[in-house]
């Protein structure tokens, strides 16, 4: 055991440089996400800080816990096996709208509906900062700048926070980059809040979406208590906005966690195949 | 008229209750102090269905099917022609049929087997609440010599709790299947049974693996159900569970294989189990382990294939995914076990092996091994036990890819203070911080590899026995016939060795060298299609000039006739 | 002094322009009427970061980087230890650098190349609105002897729509540069450009696949976006739009490889293109096209591995996974195109053949050739087209895996009357209904690996050049090099045999056996760390006893001059 | 062109015999089915059947038109393949709770949004058959009889019919196989509605979920006319009891299929590399 005297942000900071483009949304998100962990107080070997693959999903290289940088859209499998197997560790999961809606949407269903205790943030741009700009789940339909899809898409987007709620979430909040003192305090609810928490962060790509820039005008936090009901919440999201900031939903399902104090030994069990 | 085994095949329709009565003779062979072997093949119905059990009793232990059945009892001929193939029987073997059932059909009258008629449905009419299958396990008994004693027991101990009035059902039919054997033309006998001291098992390859798992230290498994490795997971979930361990049921084998890697990354040793598609879409992220140097067991019980094949029949033709299906230059182990007993040591072996070389390993089973169900005697205490290399409290300057002389590099449990680090699937330095150049790729690259070839596996990569100047070279469940046939053409005179690959990957030429020294000839023996071991052993290593293959896909087991005759042709 | 041809390496922060100068010499090149080649080296940075644009310029065709740059102009010095490794430089080298950026690095300075200082950014200070890139293009231009005037043509076309003002700004810059080139040290000089009639094209490997695609008749494209294939796809998108096909971006692989499938059994040539990542996800449903008879194309431009490894560079190592990735004995094509250029016909035989093999494809491409740019002659037209064997309107009797000698079956497209089936990735007997019988099983495998054995595919399958006692084996973009190495033995008298394979899978002995005919030594040369090239000819092929490798994994291109010192040592 | 006179529901069927266990809900399925494509009077010809793997997914093969039974969970993927390829094709897709909702969870979402006129039949019995009886998304967490699960899931089951709406599925429905009239009058109207058409379909299984018999006293009719808007039907979908039957939503977004007119020869495209 050592003795910690309470960190700072700053300790919380790795000093690998990031390979964020200047002006990009992450850095905000980076500053309110090791200004939260440095107001929830946990040591720094206690967080397991998990993403997959993506512009955003560098983020906890930049980071000084434990962390896991794995493939694209399996970050929430990773994070799962980490508190399943040690529910001693603060689980926080990071990454892209591509990452965790389009090649992770799977697991973004059943992680929230398995309702493990852990905190997921997706650093929304709207589209794959990465691979250069492609559409994501959550780009408008006519957005026509990527190659991909010179038309636009044509798809309507995800609403995310809605389908987290449809999924079974246990607490929904939006932020925005823009804005991030509240980002690390909807983080640290989020972390202290019991089950699955999930965190949609407005996060400008100002490299392949500059217009994002004018996200800063639309965003307004909600006046509203959060709901702590699925049916209130649904009514509530049926005319949301997408740019209602705080938090959206507070459920209060028991966190999904199996027991596992041992009531017998290798060689009780071995006994049953005696013939 | 004695032997030192018998084979029976037991089949019917669904409900005809061919899989109890199997069930019942293998354990009455274990009480009367026999060893056994049964495997079961059934039809693609989830219920019902056409279905055969495939019992093999034996006074020495046995872990292959023989060359053909000595003896059929069909409670009705139902779908039988569906895999009347996988019902091998001579001119001396004995089919026992109910007449009531209709004519034999041409499928299995073709061997021209002796057949012997018994009522076994109207012989149950006699006896209220009986049932033809016990009448014919009674038939069974008498007729292979098998005590009644020891069915009567087992029968009292399975149908405790039913009560009084169905086990004496049950009995009278057993009696008077018995009684009606005296009058059936006579088969080979088995022989009193040796007395034994020590414990004997009735034990699944898929349960072995499973207790291999546990035994080895395995804590947590995430899983997608698939067959025929459901049975693995279904043993393993409250055995976990009772020894404080956790079992989860994933969303899908993507889901599974990265929560493995989650929980071994939080510091427990960590277990999936798949057969082919499940693999298959595990790939990815394998390699992520491998990268990320994240110690985790895959156990792959192979079915039929490729893609969804067959799922209920056994195929050894997912080498190649096992040892090449991840992208990249992606060092990792496969480990095969190579009888439904060497499940447990070969999986125990496994888990010890992934946490010592912080890498995956996939154990290659197959459904012929995990489904079928042994006596044997109660496996000897193997000394592998997961232990995991890690790093101590640092103070931030912890490198996790440190290049080690062994390759293999302390690795920090989350939790251990100023040791923190990012575990990364991108190619990364020392530290782990990614990085694109050429330097750190070529260290790691080699660092990877390094663990793996260096590593000491001692005799526990191959079983070896005999010698000659011919080797049968072979792997997995297709090592219990090929052994059985080399006995065979030991006791006829022939000069002949084992190499039974049990470390597929990596591959160790020197070990080889020596194994193949004074051998001038090779005999591959696998169940594949295409050859893949055959190729596989080309590629890495090098073989005497004479070379042969014997290799056939599934689902028709390898017999040890069939391995016999090639050798002949050598003689 | 002359020379065939010289290597420039721009290299540069972002925002330097090193990029921008690399492709308009590039096209000054092309339009002066020479040959070329161009790379990119990138750093991690998504926008910014260092970066070099690494141009060679040829009086022949070319398909390979040289030993070492000529000249290496640095607008700054950067991060380039990042890559420094990337850019051999010789003694005769020249380092063009401009003072204000302070010391060449170590990195940079230890090959002890001539180095010479050029004011860039200086010179340009004193043209209004110029930049230090188009000085250094000036000054490269005038050094390399590639005429100015083609230069000012290509920026004449390039900043027409900028206004006359950029325009006569950067022609300033670049006669500014010129001029200062003529105090500096010299340089081979690229002798005349030969005068030609024919068409030259400018095309980068990912887009000459593309269009490869095209010509072979694919019309349904699904994907997901992946460095560095995501190009090809971005060519196609626009191209399948204009031309009545469709291009669909997927939510994943596992989506794109099923669409795929889709497409291909609803009638239309399908494809995607992925890396390592993708292609490993897509397993398990190229598993379901072998079993299904479903034609279709992966293409995969290979990155460094294991896992995300380096997506921006490239490396040979998917070739095990392409071979072998799939569960179960899974018979596919795999086809590596050996240049950029080739890219196109490759890619278009492959679609061919998949269509005709009813059977999936893999391409296997790289990034070296992927994202290079080349200037070539206008590829002659191939004759390779998709052409499916369809199935007539029928009488429901349809048997859409009928046993046929060929092994290939004829296809019902959907909307023919009479000719429904269910495609089944469940083995199946001769109509596609599931069976798990042995004997089907073997009708099915035989068939489906008869048709890829049975196959002719003439010429295609590897390029055969020269003749002689020792034969170098190599394959995809690492013939450039071999080849050029060749010719420089050749040139010095050693007599070698050129094979690279071209078609990876189905092997064909046969056709090796008369390739090696009369060679006693093989070389085998490919960019893997775990030599998965050579282990796969020794699994597949017989060789000469003597087999020497050379092997080396990415990112650092094998060059001629590395296997030509392989070869001295034969001599 | 053949002329066809119409087909009768035996017309659509195959005569391979289902391995199906006797009573299972599935039967009633492939009736409805059958009757369903003989009431639609597309030709054989025109249909394409497609699913992955399960009991429920075998479905194809026992009817008579053209089919995919592809791989565990990519049953949509392929059929979006299909109709993107082939628009003048009928498609029609179907599996189980297990295909469509665990493994094939994420093209179900992606599948909603991506609106491609096609139907989407799920055969709901709560459970894996195939695999012998384990717990799918759908089955209810204190389901204690899968020796995976032993303990139940402890995992809150997902309302397919919510999750469809989340991500934006075009037509919602629900049937019960014990009223295959009512089932065969859903699949009409989702096959003829534009765009993707999602349908559950209670469907006991009788060996893993005897219990399930008893859904038939548990299913009811909806009274109400579809709901036509998203709100409306998040609204209404708040409150349902996971056994209402009928058509639940009816939207109007345009199915999504991208333009396949040729504007230019393959000359023309190579015209662009001449330098
Ligand atoms: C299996 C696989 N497919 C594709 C990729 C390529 N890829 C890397 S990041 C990315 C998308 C990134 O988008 P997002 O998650 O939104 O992150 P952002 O870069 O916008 O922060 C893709 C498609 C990959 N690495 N692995
Ligand atoms: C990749 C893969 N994983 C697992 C399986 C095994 N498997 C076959 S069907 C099935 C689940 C079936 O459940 P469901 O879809 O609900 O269909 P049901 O049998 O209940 O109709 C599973 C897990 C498989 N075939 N492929
Ligand atoms: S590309 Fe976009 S998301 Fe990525 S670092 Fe740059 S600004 Fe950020
Ligand atoms: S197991 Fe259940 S779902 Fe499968 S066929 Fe039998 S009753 Fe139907
Ligand atoms: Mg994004
Ligand atoms: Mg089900």
């Amino acid at each position: 055991m050592t003795v910690q005297t309470a960190l700072s942000a700053q300790d919380f900071k790795s000093d690998v440089k990031p390979i964020w483009c200047p002006g990009c949304g992450d850095y905000a998100v980076l500053s309110a996400m090791t200004k939260a962990l440095a107001e929830l107080d946990v040591p720094r070997e206690q967080i397991a800080f998990i993403s997959g693959i993506g512009c955003s999903s560098r983020i906890p290289a930049y980071t000084n816990v434990y962390g896991f940088h794995g493939v694209h859209g399996r970050a929430l499998a990773i994070a799962a096996g980490v508190k399943l197997a040690r529910p001693d560790l603060t689980v926080i999961v990071a990454g892209g709208d591509g990452d965790g809606l389009s090649i992770g949407g799977n697991h973004f269903l059943h992680a929230c509906r398995r309702n493990v205790d852990m905190t997921y943030v997706i650093m929304d741009n709207e589209v794959y900062g990465m691979t250069k700009g492609q559409a994501s789940p959550t780009t408008s339909p006519d957005w026509c700048n990527s190659k991909l899809t010179p038309e636009g898409t044509g798809i309507s987007p995800v609403e995310p926070v809605r389908l987290a709620l449809a999924a079974g979430a246990n607490f929904i909040a939006r932020g925005f980059a823009g804005n991030p003192a509240e980002v690390s305090r909807l983080i640290v609810e989020g972390v202290r809040h019991p089950g699955f928490s999930f965190i949609q962060i407005l996060s400008p790509c100002i490299t392949y979406r500059p217009e994002e820039r004018e996200w800063r005008n639309a965003v307004h936090a909600s006046g509203e208590q959060p709901a702590q009901s699925m049916t209130e919440a649904m009514h509530r999201l049926a005319s949301d906005d997408g740019f209602t900031t705080g938090v959206l939903f507070a459920g209060n399902r028991p966190a999904f966690m199996p027991a596992r104090a041992a009531k017998a030994t290798l060689a009780d069990i071995e006994r049953k195949f005696v013939s | 008229m004695a032997t030192y085994s018998v084979s029976v095949a037991l089949t019917g329709s669904g409900g005809a209750g061919a899989m109890t009565a199997g069930q019942i003779l293998l354990d009455s062979a274990s009480k009367a102090g026999f060893f056994g072997l049964m495997t079961r093949s059934m039809g693609p119905q989830i219920r019902g269905g056409e279905a055969a059990a495939l019992v093999r009793i034996s006074s020495v232990p046995i872990s292959s099917l023989d060359d053909h059945y000595d003896l059929l009892v069909a409670f009705d001929w139902g779908n039988i022609t569906r895999f009347a193939a996988e019902l091998p029987l001579s001119r001396d073997s004995l089919i026992l049929a109910d007449p009531e059932q209709g004519d034999i059909p041409e499928a299995v009258a073709r061997h021209g087997a002796r057949v012997a008629e018994l009522p076994l449905k109207a012989l149950a009419g006699t006896i209220p609440g009986a049932r033809a299958n016990m009448v014919g396990l009674g038939a069974v008994a008498a007729l292979i010599g098998l005590p009644i004693d020891s069915l009567i027991a087992v029968l009292t101990v399975q149908l405790g709790r039913k009560g009084e009035e169905a086990l004496a059902a049950s009995t009278e039919a057993v009696r008077a299947g018995a009684r009606a054997a005296a009058t059936l033309p006579a088969l080979p006998k088995l022989p009193e049974a040796a007395p034994h001291d020590g414990q004997r098992w009735n034990i699944s390859g898929n349960e072995a693996a499973g207790l291999g798992a546990l035994k080895g230290g395995i804590k947590f498994v995430a899983a997608y159900p698939i067959t025929p490795a459901t049975e693995i997971l279904e043993w393993m979930a409250p055995a976990l569970e009772k020894t404080g361990g956790t079992l989860v049921q994933a969303e899908d084998e993507l889901a599974s294989i990265n929560m493995v890697i989650g929980g071994s990354f939080a510091g427990l040793p960590s277990l999936t189990a798949t057969s082919g598609p499940g693999l298959s879409l595990m790939i990815e992220s394998l390699g992520l382990a491998v990268a990320s140097e994240t110690p985790l067991v895959v156990i792959d019980v192979m079915r039929g294939g490729p893609s969804t094949g067959i799922p209920t029949k056994s195929e050894q033709s997912d080498l190649n995914i096992a040892a090449f299906g991840l992208h990249g230059d992606a060092p990792h182990l496969v480990v095969a076990p190579n009888s439904a007993t060497d499940c447990l040591s070969a999986t125990q072996w496994s888990v010890y092996l992934a946490e010592a070389l912080q890498t995956p390993a996939i154990v290659l089973s197959d459904q012929a091994m995990g489904q079928s169900r042994v006596i044997i005697d109660k496996p000897a205490d193997s000394p592998y036990v997961a232990s995991r290399l890690v790093a101590p409290a640092g103070d931030g300057q912890y490198r996790r890819y440190a290049l080690t002389d062994s390759g293999i590099s302390p690795m920090a449990i989350p939790g251990t203070p100023g040791s923190n680090y990012v575990a990364d699937g991108l190619e990364h330095n020392e530290k782990g911080t990614p990085s694109s150049q050429a330097g750190d790729h070529l260290a790691q690259l080699d660092k990877r590899s390094r663990k793996l070839d260096s590593f000491d596996y001692g005799d526990n990569w191959a079983d070896i026995e005999g010698d000659g100047d011919i080797a049968v070279i072979t792997w997995g469940s297709v090592t219990g016939p090929v052994r059985e046939a080399l006995a065979r053409a030991r006791a006829r005179g022939q000069k002949v060795k084992l190499i039974s690959l049990r470390l597929i990957l990596p591959a160790l030429p020197g070990k080889m060298e020596q194994a193949l020294a004074g051998v001038g000839r090779v005999l591959v023996v696998e169940q594949t299609h295409s050859q893949q071991f055959a190729k596989f052993l080309r590629g890495h290593y090098t073989l005497p000039a004479e070379v042969s293959v014997f290799n056939r896909p599934g689902p028709l087991p390898i017999r040890p006739g069939e391995i016999l005759t090639r050798l002949a042709a050598w003689e």
